[in-house]
Parts: structure tokens; C-alpha cells; sequence
């Protein structure tokens, strides 16, 4: 086993071990255990770190990868098949090694966060618990080697969201979210379950590497829209998690949770683990597949952004915010911008927990104030989170010389080419739902910069009543906040709320990732994480007998470039490929389209800087006119186009659909069998028990009638006779005897007259 | 061995039956004592079992020796029926994969039922009585191997159950008991023909006798008796016969449509019944169906699979639709019980070593899982005195262990992965989906998961989290400490779980949480056993013969 | 069996043995009846001997003359004192006893000497046999014999219950 | 003539056949109970006439024993039949057979 191995399944259990301890001990440890969570998480940190510092740094090669497995369950020679063992392992390569110290970095950081936001929940020691399961569960997802492994940790995750959705669980909301969180990422699940179900049924084995060795051998016996299925069935997976159109209705309602619980599942991690796990099958997703991908993508990017910008809660806003962006991760997987997805995914990560982070300092300076109508003029009384949370929102925004700058323009690049790959026409609506999103998403967040930090506070505006309510849902926190409440006093938050928000926000900077702020692709992290072949091209019969000769699926080296790749595409695109970038440069995609989407891709990049920059520009002029200079009354606006603000503000009534649909219908059906159940099945057996009682009685009757009667006639006719005969009865035995003696005799007569005659 | 397991509970009655009825105390303690004892003796056969050997059909040379294990094998009854041949009965034991979870499944929850019946104060000494009859009964099940002493431990099982649950039920009990009975016993009588046939039908290798040994029975090439009735080309009769059996032990299962004898037995039984009638009984219908069923028809059984993962489909989707409508937290464990058995009927039509193995294995998790629940819905019935989901609400801020182990058995139940439900599901929908046959069955039974998970969730919701309702079956009052408690009208116990209440959880929610995670123990005790029953209904097998 | 002597003496016993029948059935003193029974008994073990079967016959005398035949007397003397006038028994049911008496010894000795169906065998009883019974006795007839002496037993028993004076009903 | 000097089997049944006659008769017609048990002895005594003649003239030994045993089983008999005799005695105090019908109702 290699250390590096070893190390990561420490990782592994390090966050379950401070589970096992908090959930059992929390109550006996003093302050509630909180510094074995800190402490638990900080070196499962060093040691991820350590991890990153030999892979990323040290090893610096885009194809590392060492894996390891066990036999979990050994089904023994089975009849068809053969030997068949279901197998656990660990696989590390670039991508778990960066996702690793990131997920732990958070992690560790929203530990350390929590300390000072949670403090003085009665639950406290339970809310660490719950969250090194969550921890333990996401790393499961992250290292796993195979598909039956990322579903049991798939769900796991989704427990953990669950009970940490419901942490306040006094509060209906918040019962409601979690169920809601559950059930939505449920269905996503079944549908993931059966894309593996198909992959399983084909192969015998749920191992990455084997099926994908599998496929490029062109072992699928099924036609290709059942793989084609596949890849979009276990998208469903990422449907529900990374909540996509049309699974997204959880995660808004998932901020019910503590906040540092969105910024670390329901921003960083966990919905982001749907955008990793479609990387994981990126190389098995039919083109068909990806359409849909890209489009699902494309769809809830646009959705979630118009949302966004009427919403007032300011978790809400980051949530909605949060939508649009894995809308973006998963529109970059479909359209083929593989490394740009991920990158986005880790800057996204870093950043959104930034501002989820800065978010729930406001709320709990603001004792759980969480509507943005009432704050306003925070940046002189908040300036730490001030800075940090300006800095994420530019990030997000997408404002040069920051990390979503560049992520995020490599994603618009990428739909850019993949519009021109694909020929145009309907496809251009992908890039084109992108730039207007980014275009919205600088607006909004231009919109809460404003809201929150500028202007006059606002906090006596807010109507009494609601006020108060505000404090009587977080009873939670009563005793927390009636401390502070009395002074009615704004401050910066403490310096364990202060670090991570600064680190994060440190983290936002383009400089991490990348020499070039305007191009990511020059950075260490694409070139570390290379677009891998594809093992499903339709036009490649050569790709099956290269990768059945042992060639990892992953690796996008391929030998025989010239007999694959079209000649036109790779020399139109050569030039432009190197000239942005060196990474590429020695790479020559095996699939002809994969090959140019990249290049169309590469060309393209300039063009989607110039074009998201102008769409940025504009959303934050937007946001001037409108907040800033007030030249735009947004209520005004908003009676104006009315059917509109009530549609976003609504969140286009999904909710409501879905209410009235899927719930409603589930629940009149239930109703249906369950009457259908007494009354009809019940009813047929109740029936035949009643109709064999009426039998019953019927047969009683012809018994006492007809059986009955024949009986007592034959009585009646005995009781005659006998009433002649009972004269022979003396009571004499003598009497017997002389009548035995004349049948004796009789017989002596008749025998005799046999004798005669 | 075999024979001590199975009858150590009637020794326990026997001794109760000598222990004059107001001595409770001792009558419960020689039941667990019985109890543990029985458990004991399922570790050492767990111990001594060699999971290489497969079982199902005879080992070389006709010999159950060297297939089963623990074998135990003596002429029993042997009657000279004149024209009609001789009677051949044997007193036959033994145990493979299949039957070696079950005796071990059947002792734990035996045991767990005990410490349940400790509440039990009507009539102490016929119910325990009683329970340890059923007890022996359910385990000699599991390991006759002579289809009239099978038929003999089925029939004897049925008469306790009646009494148990027509005397110590709720009420409505006469309702319910009848119900299960004629249902029951309507299953049975078709069975006893079919087995008759079946023994005219079957010689046994190593005799050339008739046989009634379900060793000899599985084995094609034991229907070598000319013109019998069910000779393997008397197509139409053995299909009657595979049907009838079927049938027979569906309604133990229970299977869509047979299944309304379950809603109103488990409502009106005692807990511990519920848990016994739940955690091995269903089992029956299933082990019957592996046994019995399938190995003895292996062509009929591979004409009707699909016929069979219909069935098992709409069990589980209709059990879970029909469980989110319920009121009666019990009824709705109830039709989860319906739901999950569905699962095994879908697992064993597949005909393929996963869907076997997720059926086996889910019918030991459901075992496990099943008798959880039940206890649980029995510990807040103990308190409230209603099941009524309604009546509770935000129970989670009040009774957090209660809640907390409440929780593990609702997830387990609803497949949560790392809890031994999900792997036995997951095993069953991997064969389900992998067999041709089956796979647009599956891909419809999907659903029963968020159908699952959504009653499930629901009811957590509804009685642990939120406030206390308004109408809810305790008053909300502050304790002197100034934190708020809730008091249950004429509960004098502990509020939370006490120390006879954890002692029944947590072994079930430890093997639940092992089990998830290492299913091995028990897996690996099946899968010889089930390769071999895969082979022994495969059709390439059959065309064989 | 030509001997005259062995005739005259065969003739002589069942002379006496029939009409001392005759005499117990046609009197109608009980106590005559009694006593004619004793020749009768006699006559009949005599005939025994001429049937080969010395061993029954003082079984018959044992047994009958010494044990059932004393027994009647007693019973006689317990039901009626002794030379009592009521010791005469009155007769019942007369003419069909007559006519079933004559029918029957009729009927049974036509058919005697008109079916000539009797095949005596080669070898008949010759000697005494009383070894021969005790063999038999003890291993064909041996659980016969174990029951006999069980029903003995039992007789006894019921009869001296029966006969039991009722000391409570007094 | 000669079926008179020889003694042979008919005699003995001829016999047999005038006792058992006789037996009857008492059995039939006598009311006093104890001549009735009289009557059931010729019958008896008739039927081993019968046994040994058979026997000898068969010349097998299961005659034989089936007389002793009638004699075993006779002296039984009347033992039980003379102590139901007092019993019918201590209750009708008569042994008149004719008038004891309490068999009638």
C-alpha cells in the first residue's frame, strides 16, 4: 500500500473519529468537545495538505494516479459470471488530491467558524458531531474508486445535510427543509442508482477503472442510448445533489440550517460533489449526454439568477447564487470545458464559503437579523467582513484579477467553442444563458454589496411583528442573543470568526491559481487536471484496442494522433492551442469532437473575456443606477413589470408546481390505495368471508330442512314400528332366549329345506 | 445441536408449566434464560458452520453430509399403507446457507421478544408457555429438511400465534386472529396436497424409497417415478402444484393480494408478537419460497419470474404508498414490513447470485430492522397509549435517546447506506436490473426508495421534530429545574428509554450499524448456498437433465 | 370299538348321563335338580374316559362335581331354606320349550346321521394324554393359559365383590 | 345294527346334541335362576362332549385344550353368575326369572 494512501484513509477516518467521540462523549468533554473537532479536522488538514504538497507540487505530473482496493464483499464463484467480488478502494490522483485539502481546509475552517457562531447551542456538541460525519461522508466521495462506493457516501452526505439542515429542528421550516433536502436529493439518487444499476448489469463491477476499460473495449451489449442513458441517469445524481433544474428547490430551503453548515455543504462541499462526481464519469457521457448536461446547466444558471436577484434574505440570495454557479460547473462539464468546470468548482468553493462565512457573521452581529431590507451601513461597524465578503463578491462577480475571473471565463470559452463545435444554431443559447447569468449575478450581488454594507442602516424599518418573530423561530439562540440584544450594538465579529474569512478570502485571489489573471489556463491547476479521453467515441474503433491495452482512461496522451484526430481541425486549431497555452500543447484529443471543443474552446477565449467583462460592467452598472444612484426606483420597477418580480420572487413557482403535483398527487394516490386497500382488497377478503358465513347459514338451513327432515321422517317411520314391536319386549330374558332359539331354528328349517330341494 | 435449538424454548414451557402461575418473575426469567440459551447455541452453530459447503441440494452420492451441515437424520414415522406403498417419515435436520442465517436470526429476535414480554401481565404463564412453543416451532422451520416435519412445525406454529394474538391483542384481536388464521391455514391445506404429490413423485437416491426428504426433492433427477403426478412431464400439474405452493406461502409473506391479514394482525398483537410475526414469520413465506418452492419446480419457477418480480414490485410500491397514508404509526410499520418484503420477492425473481443474495440478506436485515421498529412503535405505545401520529410532535427535544435510536431504525429502514438495509436493497435491485428478465421491473421498483424514504421521513417529522401538537397524547410541564418536560398521562417509568428497553435496541441497532458496514459474517455464510441455488434453477442446468 | 363289553359300558353311562339331565331340567325341586346335575356330571366325565380324555374327565369330576356343583347348592341354600315348600320352581314359557326341545335335539341328530360329512382321521387319540396337555400347555396354549389363570383371578375377585354383604346399606 | 354296537363318533354327538337339548330347555323354560345356571352347565358339559369327540376322532390335541379351558371358564362363570344370583336375590328377594323385567323400561 503506498503511504499516500495510507495517509488518505486516515483522512478518511480522522472526521468519523471525532464523530464517534462527540455524538457519544459530548455531554462529559469540556466545552462540549468542540476543540476534538478542531483539533480532529486540523490534522486531517496537515496531513491533506501534505498530501497536495506531494502530489500537486512535488510530483507535478498530470497523470499521477495510485489507487488501492480491498475485497469488501465476496459473492463467491457465482453461476454466469464467474468469481465476482465487490470491491472498496481508494484512488488519488490531481483532482482528490486538490479536492482533498480543500474539502478539509473548509472543513477545518468552518470548525474553527462554528466555535463562534454556534456558541451556546444547547445542541452544540452534536452540531461538531454532525459535522465530521458530513466531513467523513464528503472525503468518501472524494477518494472513491468506484461508483457503489460514491453512492453509499452520496448518501451519507445526504444524511448529513439532512440532520444538519434540521438542526434547529424545533422549528417547522426547518423539519419541512430537511425532509424536502432529502426526498429531492432522493429522487436525483434513484435516478444515479440506475445509470450504476446499467453500468453493473453490463460489467460485474462498479470499479471506475474497470468499466471504463470495459466500455473503451467496446464491451456495452446494449445499444447506445442505454449508455447514453446511463450518463444521464447518473447526471440525475448530480441533479439532486449539485441542485439542478429541476431538483435545485432543496437547497434554498437547505439555509434553514446554522449558516456555517450552508457555507461548508450547501456552497463549498457537498453540492459541489455532484460537479465532481460528473467529472468522475466524464469519459463514459455519450455526446447526447452531454447536450443534456450542458443544457440542464445552462438552464438553472439562467433560472437560478433571475431568482436571485429579488430575493431579501441574504442567505437566499447566496443560495440562489450558489445554484447559478453549479449551474455553471455543470453547463463547463457538458459542454466539455472539463478542467474550467473543476477549476470553478475549487474557486467557487473558496469564495462562496467566503461569503457564506461573512453572511452569518452579519446575521449574528445583526442576533439573526437575516433580511437584507433591515441592514444597510455595515462597513464601518464590520470592516474585516467588509473586505473579505467584497472581495469573494467580486470573485463571484467574476471581476478581473480574482479566481472566478478566470474559472469562470474558461467555462464561457469553453460554450463559446462548443456552439461553434456543434455547428451553431440552438447551441449559441448556452453560451448566450451563461453571459446573460453573469451579467445577472454581478447585478444581484452588486444589489447586496449595497443592501448590506451602504447606505442608512436600516434596522428600525423593520415592522415590529416580524421582529420579533425573527428572534422566536432562533429560540435556539436566546439565551445567546438576549445578551447582546439589549445593547442593540453592531461589532465585529471574533477573531475565530475572522481567520477563516480572511483565509478564504486570500484564496479568492487570482495569484494562487495562476501567473496570468486573465488566464487560468496557465495556472497550475489546469494543467494538473487535463480534459481526459473519452471511452464512448462513436468513431473510434482504435480507441477500444488502445485502452484495452492498458492505458488509463484517464490520460489524454494518445499515441496514434494522426490516424484519429481530423487533420483540418487539429491544424486549423494547432497554432491557437499552443499560442494559449503549453498544456495543452502536447496533448491531442483522441475523440475528433472532444478534440475540437477544446480548440474551438481555446480560440474562443478572448472573445468570452471581452464579452463576460462587458456583461459584468453591466450588471454593476445596474446595480448602481438602481441602488447607488437610485436613478431606478426598484419598487417602481418592480410594480411595473410586476407579473415578472412576482415570478422571481417566487422562484418561478417550482415550488408551488411541485406542490400541486408531485406531492399533492403522491399523496392522493397513497390515500387512494391505502382506501383502496381496506376497502376493496380487505373488502374481497371480508366478502368471501362474509359470502362463506351466508353459504353457511344456506347449508344450515338445507340441513335442518332437507337433510333434517329425511332424518326424523326415517324416525317417525321407526317410532311406528317400534311402537308395534316394543310388545315382543318383555324384560324377560327368558322371552329372548326363546326367540334367539326360533331364529336358530328357523335356520335349522331353512337349512333343510336348502337340503331338500 | 439442532435438535437442542429447536426444542429448548418447549423445554422452557415445560418447565414454566411446572412453575405456579403467580411466580412471574420466574416464568419470564426461565423464557430468557431459554432464550439465551438458544442464543448461545446459534453463536456455536455460526461458529461451526463451514460456508464453503453449499447445501440446497444432496452432497456426493445422495448424501446430505458433506452439502448440510449439522446434520441430524433418523426414521421418524414409517407406516405400511398397504396398497398405497409405505410411509416413509424421517425426523430430518440440518442446515445450509439459506436456513443458518435464519436459526440465527430466529434466536436473536426470539430472545429480543422475550425481554419484550416483560410488560406482559395478563395471564403470564399461558403466554409464556405459549411464546416458547412458537419460538421452537419458527426455529424447527428454519432447519427440518423433511417436508412433512416442515409442514409439521408450520402447522404447530400457527396455533400459538392465534392464541397470542387472540388473546393478548388489542381490540379487535378475535378479528385479526381469525384473519390469520384462515388465511394461514387456507395456504397450508393446499400444501399438504401438494407435498402428498410430491412424495409419491420423489425417491430418494440412496434408498430408492419414497421420500418426503426436501434434500432428495431438490434434485430433478429424484422425479424418476413413472406416471406420478408430478413427474417433470406432467407440465400442467407441476405448474398447479408451483402455484399453489406459491400461493401458500405468499400469504405468509404476505404478498399483494394476500397481504391484509398483516395491517390487522400487527395493529392488534403485542409488541413482542408484532416483533416475532415481523422478524421471522414473514421470513417463512420467503425461506419456504427458496426452500421449497423454487428448487423442486426449477423450470416453472423460470417461467414465472417475471410473474413474481410484478408481484414483489407492486408490494413495494403499493406497501409504501399505502404505509405514507397511515395514521396508525404501527399500521404504517406495517405496511413497510409489506413494502421491504416486496424487495425479497423482487431479489429472489431474479433468479441471479446478487438478487439471491439481496434477498437473503434483506430478509435477515429485515429481520433485524423490522423487529426495531415494532419495539420502538411498542415503547412510545407503552407510554401514550396511542399510536396515533398525530398525537405526538417535537418528541425529539424530550426523549433525545428515544429519538436518537428512533432515527437509526427509521434510516436503516429507509435504506440508508452504512446501515445493513441499504446493502441487501442495493443487492436486490443490482439482480433485479442485471437479469434481462427482470430489469424493467426494477427500474419501475426504484421508486419504492423515495417512496420509502418520504413516509419515513414523514413520520420523524411529524412525531420528533417541530413543537409538541396541540392535541398530543402528553402535557408539556416545567420541571423544577426550569427546563420544560413532557409528562405522559399514567406513565410511571422512566420518560426516555430504561435499562430493559436499551437492552433490546442497542444489540439490534449494533448489528444494523456492523452489518452496513461489514456485511461479510452473514453474506458470507449465503453465498455458497445461493451460487448453488442459482445453478440448481438455471435453465442450463435444467436442459441438462 | 366292536368290544361288547367296551358298548354295553358306553351305554350304561350315557344312560345315566341323559336321563339325569332329563331328571335336572324336568323336576321341580331345586334341590333334586341339584343332585340329578351331580350324576349327570359324573356320566359325562365317564364318557370322557372313553373319549381318550382321563385328564379332563377328573378335571370335570374336580372341578364341576367339586367346585361348581357345591357352588350351586350354596346358591340354592342362599335363595330358598332349606326343604322349603318354595324350593319347587314353576315353569315358563312351556310349549314353545317343548317344541324348540324336540325341534332342535331333532334337527341336530338328522343331521348327524344324514350328512355323512364326517371323515374321522387315520390316527385317533390313543392312551393317556395328560403328558401330551402339559406340553401343549406350557408352550402353544401359554398365553391362553396365562389369561385363563388372569379371567380366574379376575372371577374371583368380581364375584367376592358381588356377593359382598352390603354392610352401609343396612 | 352295527351303528349301534359300534361306538362311534355320532354317538357321542348324539349325546352332545340331547344335553345341549336339555340345556336349552332349562335355559328357556325354568324360572328359577339357579336351574337356569343348571341348564347353562349341560350346555357347557354338551359342547366338551363335542370338543374331545372331535379331538379323538381328529386325533389333534386342540379339542383337548379348548375342553379345559371351557372348564376353567365354566367354573368362572358360575362363580360370577351365583354371586349375581344373590345380588338379584338381596334386591327382588326372589330368583323367579320371568319376574325380573326391569330390562322392559
Amino acid at each position: 500500500m503506498h503511504s499516500l494512501i495510507q495517509l488518505s484513509i486516515v483522512v478518511l477516518l480522522l472526521p468519523l473519529l471525532s464523530f464517534v467521540i462527540l455524538i457519544f462523549f459530548n455531554r462529559r468533554l469540556p466545552r462540549r468537545g468542540d476543540f476534538i473537532g478542531v483539533g480532529i479536522l486540523g490534522t486531517a488538514f496537515g496531513i491533506s495538505a501534505y498530501i497536495f504538497w506531494t502530489v500537486i507540487v512535488q510530483t507535478y505530473d498530470p497523470a499521477f494516479r495510485i489507487a488501492w482496493d480491498f475485497t469488501w464483499i465476496d459473492l463467491g464463484n457465482v453461476p454466469g459470471v464467474g468469481p465476482l467480488q465487490i470491491k472498496m478502494g481508494v484512488v488519488i490522483d490531481n483532482l482528490t488530491s486538490i479536492m482533498l485539502a480543500m474539502v478539509t481546509l473548509i472543513s477545518l475552517l468552518v470548525h474553527l467558524y462554528s466555535t463562534g457562531y454556534m456558541a451556546g447551542d444547547k445542541n452544540y456538541g452534536r452540531y461538531f458531531a454532525f459535522l465530521g460525519i458530513f466531513t467523513f461522508s464528503m472525503l468518501g466521495i472524494v477518494l472513491a474508486d468506484n461508483l457503489f462506493a460514491i453512492y453509499i457516501f452520496w448518501e451519507l452526505v445526504g444524511l448529513s445535510s439532512y440532520l444538519l439542515i434540521g438542526f434547529f429542528f424545533e422549528k417547522d421550516s426547518a423539519a419541512d427543509a430537511q425532509k424536502k433536502a432529502f426526498l429531492a436529493n432522493r429522487v436525483g439518487d434513484i435516478g444515479m442508482w440506475l445509470g450504476i444499476l446499467i453500468l453493473y448489469s453490463q460489467f460485474h463491477t462498479f470499479s471506475f477503472e474497470q468499466i471504463y476499460a470495459n466500455l473503451a473495449a467496446g464491451k456495452f451489449a446494449l445499444s447506445n442510448a442505454w449508455l447514453t442513458a446511463a450518463g444521464i441517469l447518473l447526471f440525475m445524481g448530480c441533479v439532486g445533489k449539485s441542485a439542478q433544474f429541476p431538483l435545485h428547490i432543496w437547497l434554498p430551503d437547505a439555509m434553514e440550517g446554522p449558516t456555517p453548515v450552508s457555507a461548508l455543504i450547501h456552497a463549498a462541499t457537498m453540492v459541489a460533489a455532484g460537479v465532481y462526481f460528473v467529472a468522475r464519469i466524464f469519459v463514459m457521457l455519450t455526446p447526447d449526454a452531454l447536450h443534456v448536461i450542458a443544457f440542464v446547466g445552462a438552464c438553472t444558471a439562467f433560472m437560478a439568477a433571475t431568482i436571485a436577484i429579488t430575493q431579501n434574505d441574504i442567505k437566499r440570495v447566496l443560495a440562489y447564487s450558489t445554484v447559478s454557479q453549479l449551474g455553471y460547473m455543470v453547463l463547463g462539464l457538458g459542454v466539455g470545458a472539463y478542467s474550467a468546470s473543476l477549476f470553478h468548482l475549487v474557486t467557487h468553493a473558496f469564495f462562496k464559503a467566503c461569503l457564506f462565512l461573512g453572511s452569518g457573521a452579519i446575521i449574528h452581529a445583526m442576533h439573526h437579523e437575516q433580511d437584507m431590507r433591515w441592514m444597510g451601513a455595515l462597513w464601518k461597524k464590520m470592516p474585516w467582513t467588509f473586505v473579505t465578503f467584497t472581495l469573494a463578491t467580486l470573485a463571484l462577480a467574476g471581476l478581473p484579477l480574482t479566481s472566478g475571473f478566470m474559472s469562470k471565463d474558461a467555462i464561457l470559452a469553453g460554450a463559446i467553442g462548443f456552439a461553434q463545435a456543434e455547428g451553431g444554431g440552438i447551441y449559441y443559447l448556452i453560451p448566450a444563458l451563461g453571459f446573460f447569468s453573469a451579467m445577472l449575478t454581478a447585478f444581484y450581488m452588486g444589489r447586496q454589496i449595497w443592501l448590506v454594507f451602504f447606505g442608512e442602516s436600516r434596522t428600525h424599518l423593520k415592522p415590529a411583528d416580524n421582529h420579533h418573530q425573527a428572534h422566536h423561530v432562533h429560540d435556539a439562540h436566546a439565551a445567546h442573543g438576549d445578551a447582546h440584544h439589549g445593547a442593540h450594538e453592531v461589532h465585529e465579529v471574533s477573531w475565530n470568526m475572522r481567520a477563516p474569512l480572511v483565509i478564504l478570502a486570500a484564496l479568492s485571489v487570482f495569484a494562487v491559481y495562476s501567473p496570468d489573471p486573465l488566464d487560468g489556463a496557465k495556472g497550475w491547476f489546469m494543467k494538473m487536471i487535463p480534459t481526459p479521453a473519452t471511452v464512448v467515441g462513436e468513431a473510434n474503433p482504435q480507441m477500444g484496442s488502445l485502452a484495452a491495452g492498458g492505458v488509463t482512461p484517464q490520460l489524454a496522451e494518445v499515441v496514434r494522433t494522426t490516424e484519429v484526430a481530423p487533420p483540418p481541425v487539429a491544424g486549423e486549431h494547432a497554432a491557437p492551442a499552443a499560442a494559449h497555452g503549453e498544456a495543452k500543447g502536447g496533448h491531442v484529443y483522441s475523440d475528433p469532437r472532444q478534440a475540437e471543443i477544446v480548440h474551438a474552446g481555446h480560440a474562443a477565449h478572448f472573445t468570452a473575456i471581452y464579452i463576460s467583462s462587458i456583461m459584468v460592467a453591466l450588471g454593476i452598472c445596474m446595480a448602481f443606477v438602481v441602488y447607488v444612484f437610485k436613478i431606478i426606483d426598484p419598487e417602481k420597477t418592480a410594480r411595473l413589470i410586476r407579473p415578472l418580480y412576482l415570478f422571481s420572487l417566487n422562484k418561478w413557482y417550482w415550488d408551488e408546481i411541485y406542490e400541486a403535483t408531485f406531492i399533492k398527487g403522491s399523496m392522493a394516490i397513497a390515500r387512494m390505495l391505502s382506501w383502496f386497500d381496506t376497502n376493496v382488497v380487505d373488502g374481497i377478503v371480508n366478502g368471501v368471508a362474509t359470502l362463506v358465513r351466508k353459504f353457511a347459514f344456506a347449508n344450515d338451513s338445507f340441513d335442518r330442512h332437507v337433510v333434517d327432515g329425511m332424518v326424523n321422517f326415517t324416525a317417525f317411520t321407526v317410532n311406528t314400528t317400534g311402537a308395534v314391536l316394543k310388545k315382543l319386549q318383555t324384560g324377560k330374558v327368558q322371552t329372548y332366549v326363546v326367540m334367539l332359539m326360533l331364529v336358530l331354528f328357523s335356520y335349522f328349517v331353512f337349512y333343510f329345506i336348502r337340503l331338500i330341494y | 445441536m439442532l435438535s437442542l435449538i429447536v426444542f429448548l424454548p418447549i423445554i422452557a414451557g415445560l418447565v414454566i408449566l411446572a412453575v405456579p402461575s403467580s411466580q412471574k418473575q420466574i416464568i419470564r426469567i426461565v423464557s430468557l434464560l431459554a432464550a439465551l440459551a438458544q442464543g448461545v447455541l446459534a453463536v456455536l452453530i455460526w461458529r461451526g458452520y463451514d460456508p464453503s459447503l453449499p447445501g440446497i441440494t444432496a452432497g456426493a452420492g445422495g448424501s446430505p453430509l458433506g452439502s448440510f451441515q449439522f446434520v441430524e437424520k433418523v426414521p421418524w414415522i414409517s407406516l405400511n399403507l398397504g396398497g398405497f406403498g409405505s410411509l416413509n417419515i424421517e425426523y430430518f435436520l440440518g442446515v445450509d446457507g439459506i436456513s443458518v442465517t435464519m436459526v440465527i436470526l430466529t434466536a436473536l429476535v426470539s430472545a429480543i421478544g422475550v425481554l419484550s414480554s416483560w410488560t406482559i401481565q395478563k395471564q403470564v404463564k399461558g403466554y409464556f408457555i405459549l411464546y416458547n412453543l412458537l419460538a421452537s416451532a419458527m426455529m424447527g422451520c428454519f432447519v427440518a429438511l423433511d417436508f412433512f416435519l416442515f409442514y409439521v412445525f408450520w402447522e404447530i406454529m400457527l396455533l400459538p400465534m392465534y392464541f397470542l394474538i387472540g388473546i393478548w391483542g388489542g381490540p379487535n384481536r378475535e378479528y385479526a386472529a381469525i384473519k390469520f388464521f384462515l388465511y394461514t391455514l387456507f395456504g397450508s391445506v393446499f400444501m399438504l396436497l401438494v407435498m402428498i404429490g410430491l412424495y409419491f413423485s420423489v425417491t430418494d437416491p440412496a434408498t430408492g424409497l419414497h421420500t418426503f426428504s426436501l434434500v432428495a426433492m431438490a434434485t430433478q433427477t429424484n422425479f424418476n417415478v413413472a406416471g406420478a403426478i408430478f413427474a417433470p412431464e406432467n407440465h400442467l400439474w407441476r405448474q398447479i402444484a408451483f402455484i399453489v405452493l406459491f400461493v401458500g406461502f405468499a400469504i405468509k409473506v404476505p404478498m399483494f393480494p394476500f397481504h391484509t391479514w398483516l395491517p390487522d394482525a400487527h395493529v392488534e398483537a403485542p409488541t413482542p408478537i408484532s416483533v416475532i410475526l415481523a422478524g421471522v414469520l414473514l421470513k417463512l413465506g420467503t425461506y419456504g419460497m427458496i426452500r421449497i418452492n423454487f428448487p423442486l419446480f426449477p423450470e416453472v419457477f423460470h417461467a414465472s419470474m417475471y410473474v413474481i418480480g410484478i408481484f414483489g414490485a407492486i408490494n413495494i410500491i403499493y406497501g409504501a404508498l399505502c404505509a405514507l397514508a397511515q395514521k396508525d404509526l404501527k399500521k404504517m410499520v406495517a405496511y413497510s414490513s409489506i413494502s421491504h418484503m416486496g424487495y425479497v420477492l423482487l431479489g429472489l425473481s431474479a433468479g441471479n447470485s446478487e438478487g439471491m443474495v439481496g434477498a437473503l440478506y434483506q430478509m435477515f436485515n429485515h429481520g433485524t430492522i423490522t423487529a426495531m421498529l415494532f419495539l420502538l412503535v411498542g415503547v412510545i405505545y407503552d407510554r401514550a397509549h396511542t399510536r396515533q401520529i398525530d398525537k405526538f410532535g417535537g418528541l425529539a427535544s424530550y426523549m433525545p435517546v428515544y429519538a436518537a435510536v428512533v432515527t437509526i431504525a427509521w434510516f436503516a429502514s429507509l435504506g440508508l447506506p452504512g446501515l445493513s438495509g441499504f446493502i441487501s436493497e442495493a443487492f436486490v435491485f443490482v439482480g433485479a436490473f442485471s437479469s434481462e428478465t427482470t430489469r424493467p421491473i426494477a427500474m419501475v421498483s426504484v421508486l419504492g426508495i423515495v417512496f420509502g424514504a418520504a413516509y419515513l421521513l414523514w413520520s420523524l417529522q411529524r412525531m420528533f421534530l417541530g413543537k409538541r401538537n396541540d392535541d398530543a397524547a402528553y402535557d408539556l410541564v416545567t420541571g423544577p429545574d426550569g427546563h420544560e418536560h413532557i409528562h405522559f398521562h399514567d406513565w410511571k417509568g422512566k420518560l426516555d428509554l430504561d435499562g430493559r428497553e436499551l437492552a433490546m435496541l442497542v444489540p439490534l441497532v449494533v448489528i444494523t450499524i456492523f452489518l452496513g458496514i461489514y456485511p461479510m459474517p452473514v453474506l458470507g455464510m449465503l453465498t455458497s448456498s445461493i451460487n448453488k441455488l442459482v445453478q440448481v434453477l438455471s435453465p442450463v442446468v435444467m436442459s441438462q437433465m | 370299538m366292536s368290544n361288547p363289553t367296551y358298548t354295553v359300558i358306553f351305554y350304561l353311562f350315557a344312560a345315566i348321563t341323559v336321563f339325569s339331565a332329563a331328571f335336572v331340567v324336568f323336576t321341580r325341586n331345586v334341590i333334586y335338580s341339584a343332585f340329578s346335575l351331580l350324576f349327570t356330571f359324573f356320566g359325562v366325565a365317564a364318557l370322557y374316559v372313553f373319549l381318550s380324555a382321563d385328564f379332563i374327565a377328573v378335571t370335570q369330576v374336580v372341578v364341576y362335581v367339586g367346585g361348581i356343583l357345591v357352588l350351586l347348592l350354596f346358591g340354592v341354600m342362599f335363595t330358598n331354606g332349606i326343604m322349603q315348600t318354595g324350593q319347587k320352581s314353576e315353569v315358563f314359557h312351556i310349549i314353545p320349550g317343548t317344541v324348540l326341545l324336540a325341534g332342535i335335539i331333532g334337527a341336530l341328530l338328522y343331521t348327524f346321521y344324514t350328512s355323512h360329512g364326517w371323515m374321522p382321521s387315520e390316527t385317533t387319540l390313543q392312551g393317556s394324554i395328560v403328558e401330551r396337555i402339559g406340553f401343549e400347555t406350557m408352550s402353544h396354549y401359554v398365553l391362553p393359559f396365562e389369561m385363563v389363570s388372569i379371567l380366574l383371578l379376575a372371577a374371583l375377585i368380581g364375584a367376592a365383590f358381588l356377593a359382598r354383604f352390603d354392610k352401609s346399606g343396612k | 345294527m352295527e351303528q349301534l354296537t359300534t361306538i362311534g363318533l355320532n354317538h357321542y354327538l348324539t349325546i352332545s346334541a340331547i344335553l345341549l337339548g336339555f340345556g336349552l330347555f332349562a335355559v328357556m323354560t325354568r324360572k328359577n335362576a339357579i336351574v337356569v345356571l343348571m341348564g347353562v352347565e349341560l350346555i357347557l358339559n354338551a359342547a366338551n362332549i363335542n370338543f374331545l369327540a372331535f379331538s379323538k376322532y381328529n386325533g389333534g390335541m386342540e379339542g383337548v385344550m379348548f375342553a379345559l379351558f371351557v372348564i376353567v371358564i365354566a367354573a368362572a362363570e358360575a362363580a360370577i353368575a351365583l354371586a349375581i344370583v344373590i345380588n338379584i336375590f338381596k334386591i327382588f328377594k326372589s330368583v323367579d326369572v320371568s319376574s325380573i323385567d326391569s330390562m322392559k323400561e
